[in-house]
């Protein structure tokens, strides 16, 4: 399965996303740059974290304009996968690809560390290789992560599983409304998430929780 | 050229950190019978041109694109 | 504000720029006539204690810089140490205490931001950060307005430029209220082939500006680092300059990829006094003149005069040689990346700094002597009369143990430091081995299977003060423990030395030790130093901070999965005590 | 109750990188004629009483010691 990474200025994990791609599906992801109006034919868009263009203004909304995005929403609609990740989760929320919007965390502070993660939905393409209620690791590093949506839509949310991701036994870093850790659209292909899954890949990192999300978005076997 | 003033703040019910931190580091610093407080942003632009009406369409489409996020935001326009 | 050039040179704005009498008669002598404003304007940034390091110089000669594995030792923008396998080590450790006492979130931020510079100038990918902060009493009025500010701006600067920060200190005294330490160290990664240096080389070359444009941030701000501070501190204010990372991020990306195309001679950033520093470094080095067109420097407000261009602080900017065939590819890459490039002048060979503005030349210097020639003391010292040391007999015994276990793990200075270090972003670019919490932070070495690379800053201001040379020796000692307890071989170190005011013998004297402990201690143990700082005038109102040499070093791991740590114990594993 | 309105811009020559990072949005997305942009915030306060000189010096307080930066911005007060 082919893949590509989406670089835009001021991203600063599209390094760690393009590692964990190859070391996970054995072939390097494409780079797709800012001005780009079209994307390579691949099966995974990932949108990196990071602070496109400074995340100012608010996190993700500038790059959320920029003529790129235009193009992965049609490959979005297309039904190709997308998965943004921290400021990519950002980023999908600002273009209106998710629903809700990620607000400063109420400690008002950056916050990096492990938390854990319950897998609310493994029934999608992004978590076929969790159980459904399991609890993995993940790191968090992010200014903004702190999700809301009004409640009519988090119920409709909740009615359609698009909560994929909680953070689990009182590791809600950010404030987060129902300790949502990370969504996904009603088709199923886009995928919004504020922790990082590929900081947790391989034995140097510690742990190997993160590599299910892209084994099962890239049908990777899981090892 | 124009010079304008977009402010956009939080609509109701959207819960605003910030200003609840602001509220507590005001009660924490002595200050009594502080109420809500809440924060948004000022933008200050200068626009090129004279016609008013012009440029607060543009103000509008600018705010609707790019400068608030209408999900959780309101934006007002003021015109020097 | 429009600052003339003409403007008449009194002996208050001498003093007013730093000078001291003798200082600027020297000045007359050099050049033969009395200085233009500009050039009054430039001397005062050159050899201000901040840039000519005048009264530290005569001693940091005495620190050992070299060793097998050293390419680079002092005098660059930071030191380069080999890691085998045609990798290096790139890294310098510098403070932002003045700035950050101000301002302490843009102060701090700045701070991380210009090391960070001085590590991708030399043409490697930051790979690791630390922070030494020092604050006053917990209970000082001012303490926690500066903690939150700075922390918030080192994490805010370092997260957003995406680089992890793997260790660091926090502690409080009383001595830092009046001056606090924010002392940022920056280590990167580069090929021992591929560095890149500030001396220029070749006449009539352009010398080409890079990054963002120059505003009226922090002008004077070197004369203010090496000025001691008083009550006014607060009216004086100068313009605060703010860090943007998104620009710095952008330039490092930028730059890495402009030094592959083979377009760079010589570069170098904008530090502390930006275009005057960096030019003359560039042209002092290669025995080449430098004249720059101000009327060419992009610039972010209006009206700005020449004294005020060469002065500007402003973040963010780096100067370069370019070999002139490149000049296009070069410009693209800095216009994909949406920074300014701009050609503000050339290299020349009559070693003159030359400075035209509006037709107008406003400078006119010889370049060597700009540097060479700065002003160096041999300040009278006296050896501290150290405190004695504390009998036991004289400590009255803990009443109950218990208490005083939880007393001493639970004060200020030995409570866990985890708030602090969740607010950095620790686990950036994958390859953080040893986040904080350890003894050192541990980063894998990029693309090799098995090499790693240490990081550890250690020092106690109190030992220093109770007798430098041992508290000298006792900051590497620490620094080289903490390294090695991971595993590692600890391989070189740079030093930030932050002391009073020099002008004193009693502060001069805890300089002069504290130097010659940290020679001795650092040849002993073959860790020479390749790079450092010195930040001296730290008082206020005659009361001078504890001396503080803060050490920060670098070691390697050959195979990182016998790596040590703290942690991991079992229970029934058995707990031995090594050493004296 | 006394509503009130705190603006807090920067001080003219400090560095606005939110500023210039959205003028260079704008004109991405195609807005013509726009000069400089400069961000600021506003806080929205509710205090108890109707005294509005001393709701008036109390604001000044807050906004010397908390809301705004005197080093880098300027505050105004607006009351309801
Ligand atoms: N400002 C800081 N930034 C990052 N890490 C820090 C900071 N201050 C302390 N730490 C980390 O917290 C741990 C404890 O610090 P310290 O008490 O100075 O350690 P030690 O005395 O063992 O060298 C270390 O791992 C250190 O790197």
């Amino acid at each position: 399965m082919k893949s590509a990474v989406v670089q835009l200025p001021g991203l600063n994990r599209d390094r760690d996303m393009i590692d964990a791609l190859t070391k996970i599906s054995g072939q390097a992801p494409v780079t797709v740059w800012q001005t780009e109006t079209s994307i390579p034919d691949v099966d995974l868009i990932v949108i990196p974290g990071g602070f496109s263009y400074g995340d100012y203004l608010r996190c993700g909304a500038i790059a959320a304009r920029m003529p790129v995005m235009q193009a992965i929403r049609d490959k979005a609609e297309k039904g190709v996968k997308v998965l943004g990740v921290c400021n990519g989760f950002q980023i999908l929320v600002e273009t209106g690809l998710l629903p809700g919007a990620l607000m400063r965390n109420t400690s008002l502070r950056f916050v990096c560390k492990e938390v854990l993660l319950e897998v609310v939905n493994a029934d999608t393409a992004f978590t076929r290789a969790y159980e459904e209620g399991q609890v993995i690791r993940c790191p968090v590093a992010h200014h903004d992560g702190n999700y809301f949506v009004d409640e009519e839509t988090l119920a409709s949310m909740q009615d359609n599983r698009q909560i994929v991701f909680r953070y689990a036994a009182g590791t809600n870093p950010n404030g987060s409304l129902s300790d949502i850790a990370g969504v996904i659209n009603t088709a199923g292909n886009v995928l919004g998430m504020m922790p990082h899954p590929e900081n947790l890949i391989e034995a140097a990192h510690g742990g190997l929780d993160g590599r299910g999300i892209f084994a099962s978005a890239l049908d990777v076997i899981v090892a | 050229m124009i010079k304008a003033r977009v402010t956009v703040t939080l609509k109701n019910g959207v819960l605003d950190p910030q200003g609840k931190a602001i509220e507590g580091a005001l009660s924490g610093l002595g200050f009594q019978g502080v109420g809500h407080v809440r924060q948004g942003k000022v933008f200050d632009i200068e626009l090129e041109g004279t016609d008013r009406n012009a440029a607060e369409a543009n103000l509008k489409d600018m705010c609707e694109r790019l400068l608030a996020n209408t999900v959780i935001e309101n934006y007002t326009l003021a015109l020097d | 504000m429009n600052i003339r050039n003409s403007i008449e040179i009194t002996p208050e704005l001498v003093a007013s720029h730093g000078l001291k009498p003798d200082e600027y008669q020297r000045i007359l002598d050099l050049i033969g006539r009395e200085p233009t404003f500009t050039e009054l304007g430039i001397f005062s940034a050159m050899w201000n204690e901040h840039c000519s390091y005048k009264s530290s110089k005569k001693w940091l000669r005495t620190l050992p810089i070299k060793g097998p594995r050293v390419i680079q030792g002092p005098g660059e923008n930071a030191g380069v140490v080999d890691i085998d396998d045609g990798d290096c080590v790139v890294f310098k450790m510098e403070s932002h205490n003045h700035p950050s006492y101000i301002e302490p979130y843009q102060g701090a931020a700045t701070g991380v931001g210009g090391i960070l510079r001085d590590v991708f100038t030399m043409g490697a990918r930051p790979i690791a950060a630390m922070n030494a902060l020092r604050f006053g009493a917990p209970d000082h009025p001012k303490t926690k307005h500066l903690v939150s500010g700075v922390v918030a701006g080192v994490g805010g600067y370092g997260n957003s430029f995406g680089v992890p920060t793997v260790g660091g200190e926090v502690e409080f005294d009383e001595r830092y209220n009046g001056n606090i330490l924010v002392n940022a160290f920056a280590a990167g990664l580069a090929k021992s082939d591929a560095i890149f240096y500030s001396k220029a080389e070749g006449v009539g070359l352009p010398v080409v500006y890079l990054g963002a444009k120059t505003g009226r941030d922090g002008v004077g701000g070197a004369t203010m680092a090496s000025a001691e501070f008083d009550e006014s501190i607060e009216e004086k204010r100068p313009t605060v300059q703010v860090g943007d990372p998104f620009t710095e991020k952008c330039l490092l990306e930028a730059c890495l990829e402009l030094m592959k195309t083979g377009a760079v001679i010589a570069i170098q950033d904008m530090g502390a006094a930006g275009l005057t520093c960096s030019a003359v470094e560039m042209g002092a080095k290669g025995d080449l003149g430098i004249e720059l067109d101000l009327d060419k420097v992009p610039v972010r407000e209006e009206r700005m005069s020449a004294y005020e261009m060469m002065l500007s602080e402003s973040q963010e900017r780096m100067l370069m040689v370019l070999r002139p065939e490149k000049e296009d590819e070069a410009k693209a890459i800095f216009v994909k990346w949406g920074l300014d490039f701009a050609i503000v002048g050339k290299t020349t060979d009559d070693l003159r700094f030359r400075i035209l503005h509006q037709g107008e030349e406003v400078a006119n210097l010889p370049i060597k002597e700009l540097g060479d020639e700065a002003p160096e003391y041999d300040r009278p010292w006296i050896a501290g009369n150290g405190k004695s040391p504390l009998p036991a007999s004289e400590v009255a015994e803990p009443q109950d143990y218990n208490v005083a276990l939880l007393k001493l793990v639970g004060s200020p200075n030995q409570a866990s430091r985890r708030w602090v270090w969740e607010q950095y972003d620790t686990f950036i670019q994958g390859n953080s081995l040893q986040r904080p919490g350890g003894d050192a932070g541990v980063v894998r070495v990029d693309g090799h299977p098995t090499k790693a690379l240490a990081f550890s800053s250690d020092v106690t201001p109190r030992y220093v003060e109770a007798d430098p040379v041992e508290g000298g020796k006792q900051a590497v000692a620490e620094c080289w423990r903490n390294i090695s307890a991971t595993g590692a071989e600890p391989l070189a170190a740079t030093d930030n030395l932050n002391f009073g005011n020099p002008e004193k013998p009693e502060i001069m004297g805890q300089l002069v030790g504290a130097i010659q402990g940290i020679g001795e201690a650092c040849r002993a143990l073959d860790f020479p130093i390749v790079s450092g700082n010195v930040s001296l005038y730290n008082e206020t109102n005659g009361i001078a901070i504890l001396p503080t040499p803060t050490i920060a070093g670098v070691g390697l791991l050959p195979d990182w999965s016998k790596m040590a740590r703290i942690g991991d114990m079992r229970d029934g594993d058995v707990l031995i005590m090594i050493g004296t």
